[in-house]
């Protein structure tokens, strides 16, 4: 038979007004297993306590119930001093009659007859109760962050700084993301490449860094603390050892007509290349679709060029592993492609538009990389059509934005500030110049924003029509705008030389696959989800996943680097003890009657259920079964609900201990 | 189509938002649209515009709140409807006949009336002028699916 | 190869020519048209204009029809009808409360009707491989603006057909006949249509544009797929002329006037010859 | 001399005992192609005929699949026995066929062997057992091959044999005498006494049986020959002979009772021991078991077979197997 | 403050601890009364409340039973909450064709800031189960109309325990001799150590080809023989062919999906049929094999008729929830606890069920009535959208218990709410274990 105590507590008046606490303990004292019944003023206070610990000493008890208030408020308090008397802390159970009982009856007869229905219950099942210990997993001190745009090199930074070692990998050839090639940054026109170069050769120096450009994210094992990440090097075939960056390659390179991906097609580029002259790190690659020694066994004059034969034609894929202990994942964005590709096969985007049929109109990364000073033209503003210099710009905000019928219903968010400075920066290059915009509202919440909007207006005349285009064509060089001004309740057209589209933000590509590696969830739209949008932005719902960026939501610079801070506070907090303390009320599974049916795997929300095979000692296979990853599991309990035969069970509040509950209350 | 209107379509929209029917059906602009359907395929946020045109028309003939220049599509359109309802199928002479002759008995314009009339000979040369038009067998089933839905007395 | 056809009112009544060339086209490359017993009106812009209901009644009349004739595929050349027949399809098949209740309507039980077709789906089903290899004389002088109008492409949700926007399809089947097709501006823009009688201006002013613009882009023709789109361009385009002031003088073809004369049938046996304006001889 | 009844007067006789408080069961058509043993709300339900055998047996009377022992309450330290016993009101089963009536005499040693069951005394004590004489037999019937036949008379009170559109009536026991009164008579009925179309063929040999189970205990055969048996109750549970069962504890932590439940051989559970240990490993195990228990240990102790023939056991199994399909492959030499 | 009639009913609440819970808590701290009846059972989840757990609160006295735990969306473990209504949605169906009172049995969203919804919610249910009364759940008059019956009994030949519906179309002798032909083959080459199918008493297992002719394809072969798959016993044979019809066949499709099989470790000999005269015969579409290695025979017959595949379903949820009630508790009570169900289902296949589960006895061993249903009601939870309808459990009770009308009702929720029919399509996302944003929860306050 068990040794229970049962504490009752008062709570001052706040219990014993409305229950008797004096008739609750008699009636604990007579219940099955209890060894001691007693009520006290007030429990949770250090005499209440002492009494506890006494008489877990003194009646050498082997379980307690401690009826107080809500465990909520103070199972860990009672925990810890149950421990202290050296009871198991998970051997005590608190019955809530104060929330659940003295504070919403009146009636003391039926609120202690209920009072004594709830220990009853809570005695029951402290019998059963397991004896726990906290599960221990070691923590390795040593981060990864996926992606190397500005939010991916600050968080980098941040958790090297503070003394750990960063595995930070980028699937460009050069970390430095979006933010290496914009122009000029909202509200303070600052230039973008001065403020970010020197961070991405911080970053590139590190001694704690440990960079994977043109690498990405093979595959993830493991489990907060424990992971083992698996990173494919794609081919570069440059020796990033010998090279000395000096360029010479790309010189005598003859194929240099290749669309720039760093100037989203504004530039062109040979064919071994690197995407920007500051790139970090500063060593070129081979474009294998175009070079014309990989495409058809020709040229070669690079290899021969390079004077310490640091080109490779032989590089392959490899395959390198790293094991961290927590994972930041900052992979940043793109825009919505117009016309080329949609969210969804309903969605149809924007052909009256005719991106991609004119040239001359284009996206707004595209008038980033023209108007930036190191730009493809310099910083000249010429459109990519014949090399004018644009007259006139119309620049249309919500291009995928706020669009329920063929785009993403979401604001991009930064749209209408970059839309602004974009027209700021073109006045400032041609004064004659009239740029129009047409928008749906503006959004300008943030330090100098709306300021910022007014200035472009005000300041440097841009024309603002509140209203959508409906079709842009193209008549003798000129294009044709075709919208609406809603202010004024008329159509308006405009004849202009450029057409600047602001597509909306989305998450860069392949981050599903990405998020179903970390199983980590993203919302519809792809955007990964934090674990809550208020008190919990940056954790992930797998512990020891992080997020920041715009993987997570459209963000601007200022927020993306703030998040990213975030991110590797939340890394080192996590770094602070070599060994990760998990709560032990997690499932576990009885592999000897396990039916290895695994619905358990199939419903886990944490991936948590992994396929073993019992063998025998000679190696014969006894059976499969499942088990359960006690660096993973949470302790919800799903998989005992849908586990048939129950050789699932969540401790804390397994199977006897639930039915011991409800057979009390019969 | 927009250019010509009195009052954008956003402004129609708008009117049927603040639920200002009896403004909205007295607008010239949804007599004027086309129904070509370009304004409910672009629009962002989902409004059937044409829809919404459709709708208005429909309660303007109910309501007889269609404005001095929306009559004559009413009136073709009632004729067209009245046509249907006959022949089961357009009968073309019929349905112009019937329309010329009672905007000209509204308006009085001669120009009107013999606005076009040259056509008819040129028509004629194309073997496209059918004096006797098409009927469907069973226009007693016509006249019933009219009846049930509602359009007994389409003209 | 077989498909349900319903013609509608236009190729029964002035636009006759298009019948003419539907079948004469669709006839050299053995399609076979079984047209709808007693298909009545869909309602075009008057019905829905005027009365919901019905607007969908009839239509649904044709769709029940069809079905008990068990047609599986039904051209309905006429954009006008088939967005009607598709639109209220899809009402019904949605609404099974308005499927019962239209059902007694139409006095006939619509279930799944036929998937409706406009010419181009037609000539894709054909195969455009298959279209290219039937060519005896390929039209390498003709230079067309293909002209889409409203209602083969809008609304989308409802014609799940090509590119709203830049639609190709069209350019697509004139290319595999050895034309050329030209890229303009307006393929999509609204000739006027159901205002030809109501107000003549309206056409006069939007089929201008039309005709303008592919004049501007060097088109010697254009290929429409609508009766009414071609009656405002065609038989319209002399007082169109006369309005403006600009002369064009450009012949406005069937899809099926071109495909046909790809595969050697002559104007005459297209009814190409009783258009308005007709080709100055090369 | 017998008496005679005819089918008005028995169902009369059924509704006057109902009418009395007596509890009476017999067979009924609980749907169709289902007739089970149940007790009668009317004198009607009784089924008279249109049936060969029910899916049960009459052992519920006196054994039934769930028997409430004693209640028990768990005070603060200790536990108190509270006692269940209920007046056993008087049972009458009626038209119960020779190979169920034959059960209960068997059902008798078992329960009054070394240990005297109060429980199951007190129901065999209220219990009058009227059996019908077959009139038909089908295909898995064996009564002959035990010793038994359609006519036979062991545990019955009184036995009913059809005849002419009523019955022949002959009180067995003085039970039968006292519930019967001067309805019965007293001897056999002479036109009954042939082996007729209601006698099934000897199908097999026990003795033979018993000789094979015997020198074949660890033969492959038993193996073989289970392997189709899916290891369900079906067989034991609808046997009139089959008695096993198990104790368990049914309550809340506070109160409950300590029932008995039938139980059967073929459950892997039967056998298995809590150290995980199972001497009867597999079907084949479960299956000699239940043939040698009927034909070997059981005559051992008793001097009889524990089988009436009766072929509820294949008739219910899914898929085939039984008692006479083994016993005719191996009692036959 | 109690009722005229002074009964005070009993609520039972299964909350979840992250939501539920805290509303309950705040719905304290704000000090917003309610009625005493409800006892607060805590779980870390919903994902967590087990429906055997809810059946063990009818079966201890509660008069209602609420379960509430997190809104869509904000579940502590992310998910539990869309595992646990779907769950609960199919439980619903259960409970209601069996007649429960589905006025007491009660599904909510309390999140921890609706203090106020919970003190509704329980003041509520306290009052609406006031004026229902107690809840005798198994105190029902156990009755079956006994004229024909809510569903006709249809038994098998091979128990001759009852004449069966004449099969369709007898099967082709033509197929038999192919069948044994082709066992011939396969246990001549090696490829297979055993041919299980049918003999003329019963299944067989055929190991040399010398014995195919013991094979018999007939009317009479209506087993689903893929249960033996599951057998340690006919596992040791070593690899297997097995005879299987359409129906049957999709059985090796969940096995598989639920690792029980391999595909490749099972030689599959598809029987074309007409039907074997059972009840589920009528509604049959898989008349031919889809996905078997071996075809034999054509089925020549035409295709069930589907509309009819849930009409028992239907027809007993015409009756009233009393009538229901009653008739179940007939049934059960004719229930022996043989375990013939369970023992003949290809899809019972646990180690340990977890009816011989005593720590805790979930379910009551006994075969009375509370027993029985619990145990009914489990198993067909655990057949939720798995059960390919073979009918196998009826077939093999010899009480004559109407089981497939648990399983269809189960069957027939899974398709009407997810679309999905067990064993059809081996791509197809099986309903338990998956969950969807868009699922139905009307009937969750």
């Amino acid at each position: 038979m068990s040794r229970i105590g049962v504490f009752v507590c008062w709570c001052g008046e706040n219990i014993a007004r409305t229950v008797d606490v004096d008739q609750v303990a008699e009636a604990c004292g007579e219940m099955p297993g209890v060894r001691c019944a007693q009520n006290y003023k007030y429990m949770c206070a250090d005499p209440g306590q002492a009494m506890i610990r006494e008489k877990i000493a003194s009646e050498r008890l082997d379980a307690v119930v401690v009826a107080s208030c809500s465990p909520h408020m103070h199972l860990k308090t009672f925990r810890r001093a149950a421990a202290a008397a050296g009871l198991n802390p998970y051997r005590l159970e608190m019955a809530n009659i104060r929330e659940q009982c003295s504070w919403v009856h009146h009636d003391k007869d039926r609120a202690t007859e209920k009072a004594i229905g709830i220990v009853r219950t809570a005695v029951a099942k402290v019998r059963y109760n397991h004896a726990l210990s906290p599960i221990r997993v070691p923590m390795t001190r040593r981060a990864m962050v996926i992606g190397g745009g500005v939010a991916g090199i600050q968080a980098a930074l941040d958790i090297a700084d503070a003394g750990y070692e960063v595995v930070l990998v980028e699937r460009e050839p050069s970390i430095g993301g979006k933010m290496a090639g914009l122009s000029e940054t909202f509200p303070t026109l600052d230039c973008s490449q001065c403020i970010l170069t020197p961070r991405m050769v911080e970053a590139g120096q590190h001694p704690r860094i440990k960079l994977y450009t043109y690498s990405e994210l093979e595959s993830v094992s493991g489990f907060v603390g424990n992971f083992e990440a698996t990173i494919r090097k794609k081919t570069r075939y440059v020796d990033m050892a010998k090279c000395t960056g000096c360029g010479e390659c790309q010189k005598i390179c003859p194929l240099k007509r290749n669309p720039s991906e760093f100037d989203f097609g504004m530039g062109m580029r040979p064919a071994i290349f690197m995407p920007f002259p500051q790139a970090v790190p500063a060593r070129p690659v081979i474009d294998k679709k175009v070079c014309a020694k990989i495409v058809r066994n020709g040229c070669g004059l690079c290899e021969k060029k390079c004077a310490p034969g640091a080109i490779n034609f032989k590089d392959q894929d490899e395959l390198a592993t790293e094991r961290v202990g927590a994972i930041v994942v900052a992979t940043g964005y793109k825009l919505y492609s117009i016309g080329r590709e949609q969210p969804s096969a309903k969605t149809t985007g924007y052909g009256e538009y005719g991106y991609g049929k004119y040239k001359d109109v284009i996206d707004s990364l595209q008038f980033e990389r023209l108007i930036s000073a190191s730009g493809p033209t310099n910083g000249e503003l010429k459109r990519p059509s014949d090399g004018k210099i644009p007259q006139s710009v119309v620049f249309i905000a919500c291009v995928g934005s706020r669009d329920n019928a063929k785009g993403l219903p979401y604001c991009s968010k930064i749209c209408c500030m970059y839309t602004a400075k974009h027209t700021m920066l073109y006045k400032h290059k041609v004064h004659s110049g009239e740029a129009h915009v047409f928008y749906m509202d503006i959004r300008a919440g943030g330090k100098g924003y709306d300021e910022f909007v007014r200035r472009a207006i005000e300041k440097d005349g841009a024309k603002y029509y509140r209203g959508r285009v409906s079709k842009i064509t193209e008549e003798n060089g000129k294009l044709i705008v075709r919208g609406a001004d809603t202010l004024a309740g008329v159509p308006v057209t405009v004849e202009t030389d450029l057409v600047v589209l602001a597509s909306a933000m989305r998450p860069a590509d392949g981050v599903e696959r990405l998020a179903q590696k970390l199983n980590i969830g993203c919302d519809e739209f792809g955007f990964l989800m934090e674990s809550h949008p208020k008190l919990r932005p940056v954790e992930t719902n797998t512990a020891g996943v992080y997020v920041c960026g715009a993987c997570q939501a459209p963000k601007d610079i200022p927020e993306s680097v703030a998040q990213a801070s975030a991110a590797a506070s939340k890394v080192m907090i996590s770094f602070s003890a070599s060994e990760l303390t998990r709560e032990p009320e997690i499932a576990r599974i009885d592999e000897q009657t396990c039916a290895a049916c695994f619905a358990c795997e199939r419903t886990c929300p944490y991936h948590a259920i992994e396929r073993v095979e019992l063998r025998a000692r000679n190696g014969d296979l006894i059976k499969r079964a499942a088990r359960v990853n006690q660096g993973l599991c949470m302790g919800c309990g799903t998989c005992v609900s849908v586990c048939p035969s129950k050789s699932a069970d969540s401790e804390g509040f397994t199977e006897e201990e639930v039915y011991a509950m409800v057979e009390a209350l019969a | 189509m927009a250019g010509r209107m009195d009052a954008p379509p956003t402004k129609v929209v708008r009117l049927v938002q603040l639920g200002q029917w009896d403004a909205a059906m007295r607008v010239e602009s949804i007599w004027q649209c086309v129904s070509c359907q370009t304004c409910s395929a672009r629009c962002p946020k989902l409004v059937d515009c044409a829809g919404v045109m459709d709708a208005l028309r429909q309660l303007a003939f109910e309501r007889g709140a269609a404005s001095p220049a929306g009559r004559a599509v009413m009136v073709f359109q009632r004729a067209f409807l009245e046509n249907i309802r006959r022949y089961g199928r357009l009968n073309e002479i019929d349905l112009i006949a019937r329309f010329k002759g009672e905007v000209f008995l509204k308006s009085r314009s001669l120009a009107f009336l013999f606005r076009d009339a040259g056509l008819a000979g040129q028509l004629h040369k194309r073997r496209k002028l059918h004096l006797t038009g098409e009927k469907v067998r069973d226009r007693a089933v016509v006249e019933r699916i009219f009846e049930r839905a509602g359009a007994g007395g389409a003209a | 190869m077989n498909f349900g056809y319903y013609p509608g009112c236009a190729l029964h009544g002035s636009s006759d020519d298009y019948e003419q060339s539907i079948r004469a086209c669709l006839g050299a490359l053995g399609i076979k048209l079984e047209e709808i017993d007693d298909w009545i009106c869909c309602g075009a812009t008057a019905a829905h204009s005027l009365n919901h209901k019905l607007a969908i009644a009839l239509p649904a009349r044709n769709l029940a029809l069809a079905q008990r004739q068990g047609c599986a595929e039904m051209l309905a050349p006429c954009p006008m009808c088939s967005g009607q027949l598709l639109r209220a399809g899809q009402a019904l098949a949605s609404d099974a409360a308005l499927r019962s209740e239209i059902s007694s309507i139409v006095e006939a039980e619509v279930n799944d009707g036929p998937r409706v077709l406009n010419i181009i789906q037609v000539f894709e089903r054909v195969g455009l491989k298959a279209l290219s290899d039937a060519v005896t004389k390929p039209l390498k002088d003709l230079k067309p603006a293909c002209y889409y109008g409203c209602l083969l492409v809008r609304p989308p949700a409802v014609v799940g057909f090509d590119d709203a926007e830049q639609p190709q399809s069209m350019e697509a089947v004139v290319a595999a006949l050895g034309a050329k097709p030209v890229d303009w501006n307006y393929k999509t823009e609204c000739c006027g249509a159901g205002m030809t009688m109501a107000s003549p201006e309206t056409v006069l002013e939007l089929s201008g544009k039309i005709l303008a613009n592919a004049a501007a882009h060097g088109a010697n023709c254009l290929v429409a797929a609508c009766p009414m789109c071609h009656v405002n361009l065609d038989m319209k385009q002399a007082a169109i002329q006369e309005y403006s002031g600009a002369r064009y003088d450009l012949p406005v073809y069937y899809l099926t006037d071109v495909v046909g004369m790809a595969l050697g049938l002559s104007a005459s046996e297209l009814g190409a010859d009783r258009h308005f304006v007709l080709a100055r001889e090369a | 001399m017998s008496a005679r009844i005819s089918r008005e007067d028995l169902r009369k006789l059924v509704a006057e005992w109902l009418a009395a408080g007596k509890k009476v069961f017999g067979p009924v058509r609980v749907k169709a192609g289902l007739e089970l043993y149940a007790p009668l709300d009317s004198a009607e339900a009784l089924l008279l005929d249109g049936w060969i055998r029910p899916a049960n047996s009459i052992k519920e009377l006196v054994f039934p699949r769930h028997e409430a022992l004693y209640g028990y309450r768990i005070l603060k330290n200790r536990v108190e026995l509270v006692d269940l016993a209920a007046e056993i009101p008087e049972q009458i089963a009626i038209g119960a066929h020779p190979c169920d009536a034959a059960a209960l005499a068997a059902l008798d040693k078992v329960f009054n062997w070394d240990y005297r069951d109060e429980f199951y005394n007190r129901r065999r004590a209220a219990t009058t057992v009227i059996t019908m004489a077959c009139a038909a037999h089908d295909d898995q019937c064996f009564c002959t091959s035990v010793g038994l036949g359609p006519e036979a008379e062991r545990g019955s009170d009184a036995l009913l044999h059809e005849r002419d559109g009523g019955y022949e009536v002959r009180a067995i026991s003085e039970k039968g005498r006292i519930l019967l009164g001067g309805l019965a008579g007293e001897t056999a009925c002479p036109t009954a006494q042939t082996s007729g179309a209601n006698t099934p063929p000897r199908r097999f040999d026990s003795a033979q049986v018993a000789a094979f189970a015997k020198e074949h205990f660890e033969d492959p055969y038993w193996a073989e020959r289970a392997l189709a048996c899916l290891g369900c109750g079906a067989c034991t549970f609808t046997c009139p002979a089959c008695h096993c069962f198990d104790m368990v504890d049914e309550g809340n932590g506070r109160e409950g009772v300590r029932a008995r439940n039938w139980d059967a051989c073929q459950f892997p559970m039967f056998t298995l021991h809590a150290s995980g240990h199972n001497p009867r490993a597999n079907q084949g195990a479960r299956q000699r078991q239940r043939i040698y228990h009927k034909f070997v240990m059981y005559p051992d102790k008793f001097g009889e077979v524990l089988c009436t023939g009766c072929g509820n056991c294949s008739r219910n199994c899914p898929v085939g197997l039984g008692v006479l399909p083994a016993a005719t492959e191996i009692g036959n030499g | 403050m109690s009722g005229s009639n002074g009964f005070e009913p009993k609520i039972v609440a299964f909350v979840c601890n992250w939501c539920t819970y805290l509303g309950a808590d705040l719905a304290g701290t704000s000090r917003l009364e309610y009625p005493p009846n409800v006892r607060i059972l805590r779980l870390p989840c919903t994902g967590r409340i087990d429906t055997n757990l809810v059946v063990k609160a009818v079966e201890g006295g509660a008069d209602a039973v609420l379960v509430s735990g997190c809104h869509p969306g904000d579940c502590h473990y992310n998910a539990g909450n869309y595992h646990a209504r779907r769950r609960w949605m199919l439980f619903r169906e259960l409970l209601d064709v069996l007649g429960f009172d589905m006025r007491r049995i009660h599904f909510t969203w309390i999140s921890a800031a609706e203090g106020r919804k919970f003190q509704h919610v329980i003041s509520e249910i306290t009052e609406q189960t006031r004026a229902l009364g107690p809840w005798r759940a198994y105190e029902a008059k156990a009755e079956i109309d006994h004229r024909g019956g809510l569903v006709g009994q249809a038994v098998s030949p091979a128990t001759g325990r009852a004449g069966p519906a004449p099969a369709l179309q007898a099967p082709a002798p033509l197929a038999e001799q192919e069948l044994r032909d082709l066992a011939r083959r396969l246990l001549g080459a090696g490829d297979v150590k055993v041919v299980i199918g049918y003999g003329a008493a019963g299944p067989v297992f055929v190991t040399k080809a010398a014995d195919v002719e013991r094979l018999v394809w007939n009317e009479g072969c209506q087993a689903n023989l893929t249960t033996y798959l599951k057998r340690k016993e006919v596992r040791a044979l070593g690899k297997p062919a097995v005879v299987v019809k359409g129906c049957d066949e999709r059985s090796l499709v969940v096995l598989e999906k639920e690792s029980q099989i391999r595909r490749e470790d099972v030689r599959v000999i598809g029987m074309a049929c007409d039907g074997m005269g059972q009840e589920k015969c009528a509604a049959c579409d898989t008349h031919e094999p889809r996905f078997a290695d071996e075809r034999v025979g054509k089925a020549g017959g035409q295709g069930g008729k589907p509309a009819a595949r849930y009409a028992a379903v239907e027809a007993i949820l015409a009756k009233t929830p009393e009538e229901r009630l009653a008739f179940w508790s007939a049934e059960f009570d004719r229930c022996l606890k043989c375990y013939a169900c369970r023992q003949v289902c290809p899809m019972c296949y646990c180690e340990r069920c977890i009816a011989d589960k005593n720590r805790p006895q979930a379910i009551d061993t006994s075969p009375h009535r509370k027993g029985n249903f619990a145990w009914h009601i489990a198993r067909a939870m655990h057949l939720a959208g798995r059960c390919v309808g073979c009918d196998e459990c009826t077939r093999a009770c010899p009480a004559g218990i109407d089981l497939r009308l648990l399983n269809l009702t189960l069957a027939r929720a899974a398709e009407t709410q997810f679309g999905y029919r067990a064993g059809m399509d081996p791509a197809a996302e099986p309903p338990i274990g998956a969950y969807s944003l868009q699922d139905k929860e009307e009937f969750i306050r």
